[in-house]
């Protein structure tokens, strides 16, 4: 897939097997995502790249009722986001939770602890007519639940 | 050090109110509160601001009286109410001053609030991807507590039902008509598990609280209130916080867990002390979480403890008995002097029909707010 | 009661940044102030931020650690970094904490400031017939001052040219040019008797300042810098103020004098002691009446002293030695922490070329601001 | 002269001798404009309404050389506002000074001191096609300079 990603040092791309682009601190060990100019645990200056696991799990997700304000500029409906649609906290083992949108999924078989891999998805077309890409979390056919996948609540 | 109290407390009820300034809301509810202490305005030494929409609160001066005094305005979200009585507490207990005024005021005219993500150190694709937003934060936050501890949607259900209860029975309150946990359950699903009827709305309104050396109380009033503490905290590395791009899979307490662990240990007083309970309710699910994490519950007890109606104004800890912000909206810059002004009139035995059966003695005030600030206050008669 | 130290500054300079994000200046700023004082940001007990455009500096915590900190976000308008100093101070001397950061940062981009009229308790009427402005205020004020105490026009040129000398040596300066008084008095006339070079801009940046208890400074620094003293006011009825529809005919002073004989009494120290001003010249009227109203100088005295080059660098009683906002701009959140940076730079006698002959050991800060607000503060070595 | 008054309670109108519609307050006599819900001095609330004088001297002025932004809404140019326009604070004798337009000035005759008596004038048309009108203070033939005329200082 072709397109231009929605920010620069967000995630390899071109790619096939795309990354998301983190931080990690020389001092303390922190990663974060995306990079920043210090970490967010110990302060320090000029986290270093790191390539985060395209692999995870969903460690919780909510419906997003309503179309986003400004300064959101995605399309909604055909061909675009749904309404409702889907965001999650996805845990990547041993690494760290990145918040996204989540693809190709539904209210009914979401689950916490599901397994989820990164994709690269259309966004929108730009004012010079280009496609825009952004990052999102996909079921994973091939990966593991998570160890704590057992819901000790059940629904209303 | 002198001990703070509080003399006075005034409040705007909160709703909408097309046309009315957030100053001339906030000049009456000054008014209200500084009648009630018995306080000229030209007695006090320095007043305390918050608003979000009013750049300058201390602009009120105009319609109240340009008496010189020092008036600082703070800011912190939704717990921008804990800074200033914070502020407050500190101006008094260094002896500078001996009375004082902390006002909240707000006017948010309809809809979600919008901002730019950089000015919340969130990168420009968040929110051009639609995730600068914080009620789905809390969506997903509850989630994964239910997950975890076993609460249900029911349990969400009931704590929004009980603040329309009680909002039907406060005069001042902007929701007033009591809902079924059945509507409640049946409207519109805006952040899975969280539907329409379990989150408040941004309104308009003011509130105000007088407060003093406690040394000097009794001047003004028989039923001094006393500010015990107040602690503010942010949030640390590893909390999972409103616009937080990741999170760390270390896990840490939230804010209000700090706060509050601070706040307890300033006042000297323990969470199984507390009689009443006002608790940022900006949606159901807050309300439930942050009776945990405040310590008035163990983790997974929300659902027994809320089903035997624990938390309903006769209940043994009444949470949010004016309705909280699911029953008044949120006036951010005002709603956590609301909170006070409850807890005030409750302790002082003046609520009416909502007055709780035996006059509390201890109670705690709540607040949480992006981007992962919180703030606990402790009240005691 | 502990006396509180000044033991690092940092400035992200003035000017205009495109695309660059107020709180990853201020992130900026912050880590210089921390590395200036030797301190890491996990030792730091809490934090004080203001700011006009970022309504959450507390924010900046995502950039340079979650430490889970109490952050205030203080906002007085132009007096902002006073109330955000007066803050710290208060902290300190409470004695819970012992080390904090004040971070000031703004981004205003182009133009000046646009502003509902109710939201500072001015009348609607009052925006339509074109009066909220501030810069007509100023040459209101000037114009009758010149009047009572016969400043002249060349007076102020003179005041200008200073600020652009002296943001001429200065590397961090905004406006690095030096100006003649005959450009200044023939550009274009904006509120009679102000010309437009005459007037300070908005910009962004960022200015932060590392405050401890006193009796750990040692700890970090060889040249500590004392805040003796902070004091803000509002203006009383009877001072002709910014955004007033009307003034009593009774006269009294600036809230800017009434801030001045605060702080002067609080730090123990007289007006004659001072040895540095950093004034609040949002115009060149504006510093010539501000020396007045901090004590350095009588009414009238102003024409006489400037003529003889008293104000600076190098003369009796320099001010603004950095260039002040003229040179400058003023990025409202950060503009007073500027003013401390250079009184600290100067007082530790490393500033370069615009270094005093004399390394000061006295030095005042003074703001004035919308809607009649000041604060002065009072520095020591 | 007919028109809709750009606020209500600002002055009488219609009048053949309009005056501004102060407060006064009924606990320390503090004197303001416009009528405010309480006392700018002492804070009481319900000042009563009190007539302003029409005829004053000039405290202070200034010059606006720039067209104001938003709430502006008067017409500037043929018609209405000149650039530059000007804006004083006119002294009524034993009562208040009121911040006001200057109409029929220029910076040559501009003097402190100089007898200004209150007019009304028009400002701008509203969306349903009425003249909307203002206040405004007009030199005063009629009247005297303050008894503090005397300039200390001379222009550059
Ligand atoms: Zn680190
Ligand atoms: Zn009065």
């Amino acid at each position: 897939m072709a397109g231009v990603p929605i920010a620069d040092g967000l995630f390899t791309w071109p790619s096939d097997e795309p990354r998301l682009i983190g931080g990690s601190c020389g001092r303390c060990g922190a990663l974060s995502f995306p990079r920043r100019a210090g970490c967010p645990r110990c302060g320090a200056s000029g986290p270093v790249e790191h390539l985060i696991g395209a692999r995870g799990t969903l460690w919780t997700w909510t419906s997003q009722g309503f179309a986003p304000k400004e300064p959101f500029n995605g399309a909604i409906g055909e061909g675009g986001l749904g309404v409702p649609w889907y965001v999650g906290l996805v845990e990547i083992p041993g690494e760290i939770r990145v918040e996204a949108l989540l693809t190709g999924v539904s209210e009914e078989d979401l689950r916490i602890g599901m397994p989820l891999r990164l994709v690269v998805v259309p966004w929108r077309t730009d004012d010079e007519g280009r496609e825009v890409v952004t990052f999102a979390f996909a079921p994973d056919p091939d990966g593991q639940r998570s160890s704590e996948t057992e819901e000790v609540g059940a629904r209303a | 050090m002198p001990d703070v109290a509080i003399i006075g407390v005034g409040l705007h009820p909160f709703g909408r109110y097309p046309g009315k300034p957030a100053l001339t809301m906030g000049a009456e509810a000054a008014r209200l509160a500084l009648a009630d202490a018995g306080v000229a305005w030209t007695d006090v030494d320095f007043a305390v601001g918050g608003s979000y929409e009013v750049d300058q609160p201390d602009a009120v001066v105009a319609e109240i009286g340009l008496t010189g005094l020092p008036f600082t305005n703070v800011y912190n979200g939704c717990a921008t109410a804990g800074s200033a009585l914070a502020l407050a507490k500190q101006q008094i207990e260094l002896g500078e001053h001996r009375i004082g005024l902390v006002l909240g005021l707000d006017k948010h005219e309809g809809g979600a609030f919008t901002a730019d993500p950089t000015s919340y150190a969130a990168p420009e694709w968040y929110g051009e991807m639609g995730l600068f937003l914080t009620t789905k934060f809390f969506g997903m936050k509850i989630n994964r507590y239910m997950h975890d501890h076993g609460i249900t949607q029911q349990t969400l259900a009931r704590v929004a039902a009980k603040a329309y209860a009680n909002g039907a029975i406060n005069p001042q309150a902007f929701r007033r008509k009591a809902l079924s946990e059945e509507e409640i359950l049946a409207s519109r699903m805006l952040n899975f598990p969280l539907t329409h009827y379990m989150f408040c709305t941004p309104d308009e309104g003011a509130a105000a609280v007088v407060v003093c050396d406690a040394a000097i109380a009794h001047r003004y009033t028989d039923t001094p209130v006393y500010l015990r503490s107040v602690a503010t905290r942010t949030r640390r590395y590893g909390a999972f916080e409103v616009h937080g791009t990741s999170a760390a899979i270390e896990h840490v307490p939230a804010p209000t867990v700090d706060a509050a662990k601070a706040a307890y240990e300033a006042a000297g007083i323990g969470p199984e002390e507390v009689q009443i309970a006002q608790l940022q309710d900006t949606d159901a699910g807050n309300e439930v979480m942050h009776m945990a994490e405040v310590g008035l519950c163990a983790d997974g007890e929300q659902n027994d403890l809320i089903a035997a109606g624990a938390t309903t104004i006769t209940g043994r800890i009444p949470v949010n008995t004016d309705g909280g912000l699911i029953a008044n909206g949120e006036p951010v810059g005002a709603s956590g002097l609301r909170q006070v002004h409850e807890l005030v009139t409750q302790m002082r035995g003046r609520a009416g029909d909502r007055q709780m059966p035996t006059v509390p003695r201890v109670g705690v005030a709540q607040l949480y707010g992006a981007p992962g600030v919180a703030a606990v206050s402790i009240l005691t008669r």
